[in-house]
């Protein structure tokens, strides 16, 4: 068993209007901030245990697109770290 | 001052021999919020007993005192400046007096539990709640209308019910105010109000409750203050409404874990914002979790349904402390409760945290103990937390035990009897001047621009953000007809098998107060009455929701009695009761108290939805009658607002010209006399006649001189003025004698204005014959849809 | 012959599907998602599928994502053999959401992972209006009650909604006639992007689509809200036009008329 | 005028039950995983013009405890970095 500390980024693809992020930016604006372009993601952390043979990379990206990102819209970036207890 | 107790996170307070002001720092330095008078209180009650307090015990002083739980001025005796008695009780002698003398059969509970009900067939009860989170939201504004709303169907979850409608109740300073203008610790109107309405949407979409009714305006008397009412109504079957708790059912709480949010909520809602108030109130702020309540709300209906609990409360103000509390007092008796066993979301939390965290989405219940299994069971089938927390006692003592020590002893009727709050009013009539100013030479031009402006515009890019038609029962919706136009009232078909339904509808005219709070009121009340009426409502009950300064200075509570006197006077006068309400104190800022803002809900009955009446007009040719009233009353009218003049006169409410008014729209709907009704408002004939034309497909051609008037000799007076009472009406023209028949039998002030027409434009004739406005529908609709792009 | 209607925690539109359902003859019945999962519940005791609106899991991660993941853990291979013979599957705006997560819509390969999406609202925010929808392909379980090209009203009400797939894709859904409806203006013309015709920014106006097979369709606007006459905003002036039944009927209605001619 | 490239996550406190992280925890054992910890934050990014002379960290901490984050439920982490357009 090895242990890994993961984390993954979710966002919208760049060519993608954000919504949200427009309006985070809007509330910004109204208190009186001077910003631009703001984008809004999603982060994700946690620990996963894998058999010693198994691609850890391969894996959480295996995760990302079947739960945490749907690729037809998001981007997603992962770090994964390897630890003991 | 304090000491190390000898229990674990409990501290022992030292009070027995505090002098005056030793009591006063201890009240500041742990937040208590109370009075000195009341610290005294519980000075002498702590002798009595022979004993130091333990903090928990001053804790739920803090919250079961609190001007939020006891509305401890409303309840309190008001002198005027000689200190003669004004009125003591203004809850019993002037709202609750109101509602036992008219005594109807079909108000089944009013003034004491969580909502008002009032009957809706042989079967089924109408609970309604509205609630006021200003505070919360002026530090939060998603969090604090999110929850909010959160709360009040918590509400009427609490009287069996289960949620149909929501309506949201909204005023926010001019959203085009200066940033410079606005003092330090304040939000900006435009954040506040995108917070505000994206928080109200968020938790009524996730629900699943529609959103039908509401309004929103705008002033500098909310700069500083803003407000937020949320309202609920919901449907229970009668026979299911009650309360059968006996000393020994087992105490369940039920939902969201416990933690340090929301703590210091009561008393933080009745204290003053400042400049400090982001930062030190943070906390008082609570999550919302529409989910968590998404499943409660099926547990508890399905708990109501097979009898499983015998008691229930919602977890709202003063956390588990009040709940407590008030339900041992409906037993006639005392509880134990074992904080230990509250499941929490932090590791961390304090005892009396845990007693006072007013953390979302928790209800309470109590529960015989031969059904606790089948409760529990239920509880979990929905992915709910709960836990068996103590039971109810006989005698009439709150204990609370944390980890076998017992950290709270204080009798029930003790912690529900704050002293009596003695408070001086008084009232000055504002001195205004009466301005004069020239008649306008372009009235289509000025009719356009009050449409756009942000208080008549539509409310569409508000209303949109909230669903309004999840359930699939709104008829009526707030937007309405091909145009989507203006609603006067949502209608809601509450059952599968029954034409019978549910009308909704609102009065706010907050701005009339710096002229007259009485007639202030009293024009609220007027208005929500119309707005209920134009579509088809009878049999309407309503609530107060009041939001004022701080009651400790004279002047505010001076025009608060006033506003409330009215109340009296007028739900008398127009015959309907007062079921349920609430009050929001001590909105002060550094600019002033709040513009004293009274919101009447109205809820009626149509007996049948096919019935419904709408403001679009239906057809050409038609005539269009104008009844009630038009007097010179453009004090604090939105004509006024745009031309920037004060002064002028309040407009009254003359009850025998609207109740003969009200009854004329009513009789010949029923009769199907009329194909489009709308009251006169805000702007007056000539903004609801606009309104009119831009819902629809067909035009209308009008002339002022028909209009019955008195002491008006000018054309933008007969247009703009606000007078009460009033309702504009497209009869069909094959029933116009009908019509005026039942005018004529009821004694009602009514005139032939003009006529429908089958272009989509709008016709004004002026006194002098000439005519003054000619607009096309699309002009009316762009500008009508132009506005409050926030 | 009952029709299941499945719910996941902040799914908020079964009753009212259960009642549309109903409207039409047949019966429906609400069942939660882990009473299917733990096996205590069969879904071939059922003939047809409908996953209504809601926030299933608070939109958590994204509008369908976790309830999605809930069904494919341990049921997506019974959702595959359940669509292999013909049973129909409707997706009502929630339930859309979650198709698409499954890969059940589109539906032609056997991969899991989603080929196209449903994005946040172009606007930012959620959208509630009657919107209008021109038929695009009637030769299915669902739409036999409406001719190409008729227009549709219904409700729509939804934050993400913003439908997206790449330009293959979209050509392929074109070609197999996948497309079910698309947003249009009021006299039918295409909305082309034009708020707020197309409410959310979706591509090629597009607001539902179907399997090859025309059994599994998923829709953002709501049919269960356009049922009877007095839903419409048109009412009351359509009572002098005696129409009962709103749009939505006739697609519940053609669902189970479809059901009672194949399975019965 | 300067500019800022800013990035900011939100997290909820280590302390408090993240209900969205244990929902997406299930889910991942769901589809196989063998996750633990799963914890949600929020990203935003953004650029931001301020006057010469004042202090950017201060800045950002105060948009992150007046908009982004609530101090008293969620911990927050910031990186700024200067840029020339
Ligand atoms: N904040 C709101 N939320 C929901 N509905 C609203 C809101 N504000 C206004 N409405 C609805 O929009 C319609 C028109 O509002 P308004 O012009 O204020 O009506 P009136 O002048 O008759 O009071 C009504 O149906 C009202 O209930
Ligand atoms: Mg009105």
């Amino acid at each position: 068993m090895v242990k890994y500390k993961v984390k993954v980024e979710v966002w919208l693809k760049d060519n993608l209007v954000d919504a949200e992020g427009k309006m985070v930016e809007e509330s910004l604006k109204d208190l009186g901030y001077n910003v631009q372009s703001v984008r809004v993601g999603k982060s994700y952390s946690f620990n996963l245990d894998l058999s010693n043979d198994s691609l850890v990379e391969k894996v959480v990206d295996e995760i990302c697109r079947r739960l945490l990102a749907n690729p037809v819209k998001d981007k997603y970036f992962f770090k994964v770290m390897r630890y003991e207890e | 001052m304090r000491n190390r107790g000898i229990r674990q996170g409990v501290l022992q307070v030292k009070l027995l021999a505090a002098d005056d002001e030793e009591l006063l720092k201890l009240n500041s330095q742990l937040n208590l919020n109370l009075s000195l008078k009341e610290l005294k209180t519980i000075k002498k009650y702590f002798q009595k007993l022979g004993r130091e307090p333990f903090d928990i015990e001053l804790y739920s002083f803090s919250q079961l005192w609190s001007e939020h739980c006891r509305h401890k001025v409303f309840r309190g005796l008001i002198l005027d400046e000689n200190g003669n008695i004004l009125v003591d009780d203004m809850l019993k002698s002037y709202i609750a007096k109101v509602t036992e003398e008219l005594n109807y059969s079909w108000v089944i509970s009013f003034l004491k539990d969580n909502a008002g009900l009032i009957s809706f067939d042989d079967e089924y009860s109408i609970a309604v709640k509205v609630e006021t989170h200003n505070h919360p939201s002026a530090i939060d504004p998603f969090g604090g209308a999110a929850t909010g709303v959160g709360g009040v169907i918590r509400d009427v979850l609490g009287v069996w019910a289960s949620p149909i409608a929501l309506i949201d109740v909204l005023c926010f300073g001019p959203l085009n105010t200066p940033y410079k203008s606005i003092p330090k610790g304040i939000k900006h109107p435009k954040y506040l109000f995108r917070g505000v309405v994206k928080g109200i949407g968020f938790y009524g979409n996730n629900m699943g409750i529609p959103t039908v009714a509401g309004a929103i305006c705008f002033d500098k008397g909310y700069i500083g203050n803003v407000v937020v009412y949320a309202g609920c109504i919901g449907l229970v079957p009668t026979v299911k409404y009650g309360f059968w708790a006996k000393p020994g059912d087992q105490i369940v709480i039920v939902g969201n874990s416990t933690g340090r949010d929301g703590i210091h909520g009561a008393s933080f809602a009745s204290s003053i914002l400042d400049e400090r108030s982001e930062e030190v109130s943070r906390p008082a702020v609570q999550i919302p979790d529409p989910i968590v309540e998404e499943k409660l709300r099926r547990a508890v209906i399905k708990i109501r349904d097979e009898d499983l609990a015998s008691g229930i409360t919602d977890l709202g103000g003063g956390g588990l402390a009040v709940a407590v509390v008030e339900l041992a007092d409906r037993i006639g008796g005392g509880a134990k409760i074992f904080l230990d066993k509250v499941h929490v979301r932090e590791s961390n939390l304090l005892p009396w945290e845990i007693w006072i965290s007013e953390s979302q989405e928790r209800m309470l219940f109590s529960v015989p103990k031969s059904k606790i299994n089948r409760f529990l069971e239920t509880v979990y089938s929905e992915n709910l937390e709960a836990s068996v927390i103590g039971e109810f006692t006989r005698d009439r003592w709150i204990r609370v035990y944390y980890f076998n020590n017992l950290i709270c002893e204080v009798e029930t009727d003790f912690l529900l009897h704050p002293p009596k709050i003695v408070r001086k009013a008084k009232w000055s009539k504002p001195i205004l001047v009466e301005s004069e100013f020239e008649e306008p030479e372009d009235y289509g031009t000025l009719i356009l621009k009050l449409l756009s402006s942000d208080d008549i515009c539509s409310r569409e890019p508000v209303i949109r953000t909230y669903d309004h038609e999840v359930q699939g029962n709104t008829v009526i919706k707030p937007l309405h007809g091909f145009f989507a136009g203006p609603s006067d009232a949502a209608v809601i078909k509450p059952l599968n098998n029954s034409w019978k339904g549910l009308v909704i509808s609102v009065g706010l005219k907050p701005w009339y107060s710096r002229l007259d709070p009485y007639w202030m009121a009293a024009s609220s009340i007027d208005e929500a009455l119309r707005n209920n009426i134009c579509v088809g409502g009878r049999r309407i009950a309503i609530l107060d929701n009041f939001t004022w300064g701080n009651p400790e200075k004279p002047d505010r509570l001076g025009s608060l009695v006033r506003a409330v006197k009215a109340c009296y006077d007028f739900a008398k006068g127009f015959e309907v009761p007062f079921i349920s309400g609430k009050d929001s104190l001590y909105n002060e800022s550094p600019l002033g108290p709040i513009l004293e803002t009274l919101l009447i809900t109205a809820v009626g009955i149509i007996p049948d939805i096919r019935m419904a009446v709408t403001i679009d007009l239906k057809a050409s040719k038609n005539p269009l009658y104008l009844t009630g009233l038009t007097l010179p009353e453009l004090g604090g009218s939105r004509y006024m607002q745009i031309i920037e003049h004060d002064g002028g006169s309040v407009p009254k409410v003359d009850l025998k010209i609207s109740k003969s008014s009200m009854n004329l729209i009513r009789e010949s709907i029923d009769k199907g006399y009329v194909n489009a009704v709308h009251d006169l408002s805000d702007g007056g004939l000539g903004i609801s006649i606009s309104e009119m034309v831009l819902s629809s497909q067909y035009g209308a051609e009008i002339w002022l001189d028909k209009v019955v008037s008195r002491n008006i000799n000018r054309d933008d007076f007969l247009l703009f003025s606000e007078s009460n009472g009033r309702f504009l009406v497209e009869v069909k023209r094959n029933f116009e004698d009908n019509f005026i028949s039942i005018a004529e039998k009821l004694g009602a002030v009514f005139s032939k204005i003009g006529y429908t027409l089958s272009n989509n434009c709008l016709l004004i004739h002026g006194l002098k014959g000439s005519l003054i406005v000619d607009l096309s529908g699309d002009d009316l609709r762009n500008a009508w849809k132009s506005g409050l792009r926030a | 012959m009952n029709i299941l209607v499945i719910r996941a925690p902040g799914t908020n539109c079964d009753v009212e599907t259960v009642r549309g359902i109903k409207e039409c003859g047949l019966n429906a019945i609400t069942v939660h998602t882990d009473k299917l999962l733990e096996g205590s519940i069969d879904l071939f005791e059922f003939y047809a599928l409908v996953i209504p609106g809601g926030f299933s899991y608070g939109d958590s991660v994204r509008a369908g994502a976790i309830w999605a993941a809930k069904l494919n853990s341990k049921l997506l291979n019974s959702l595959r053999d359940f669509i292999d013979d013909g049973r129909p599957v409707l997706g009502i705006c929630n339930g859309f959401q979650v198709l698409v997560e499954l890969g059940l819509l589109p539906g032609w390969n056997d991969n899991s992972t989603p080929s196209v999406a449903l994005a946040p609202n172009i606007s930012g925010k959620f959208e509630c209006r009657w919107i209008n929808l021109r038929v695009a392909n009637v030769n299915n379980v669902f739409l036999r009650y409406f001719s190409k090209n008729s227009i549709l009203r219904l409700p729509i009400a939804h934050s993400e909604g913003r439908f997206i797939a790449s330009k293959n894709i979209l050509s392929i859904l074109e070609k197999n006639g996948q497309i079910a409806f698309k947003y249009c203006l009021p006299n039918g013309k295409p909305a082309d992007m034009l708020y707020p015709f197309n409410p959310n920014g979706s591509i090629m106006d597009i607001a539902g689509i179907m399997n090859p097979a025309g059994n599994v369709l998923g829709l953002m606007p709501h049919p269960e809200r356009a049922v009877y006459f007095w839903q419409l905003p048109t009412f009351p002036s359509n009572i002098a036009a005696k129409t009962y039944f709103g749009d939505g009927y006739w697609i519940f209605k053609s669902m189970c008329d479809y059901i009672i001619e194949h399975f019965q």
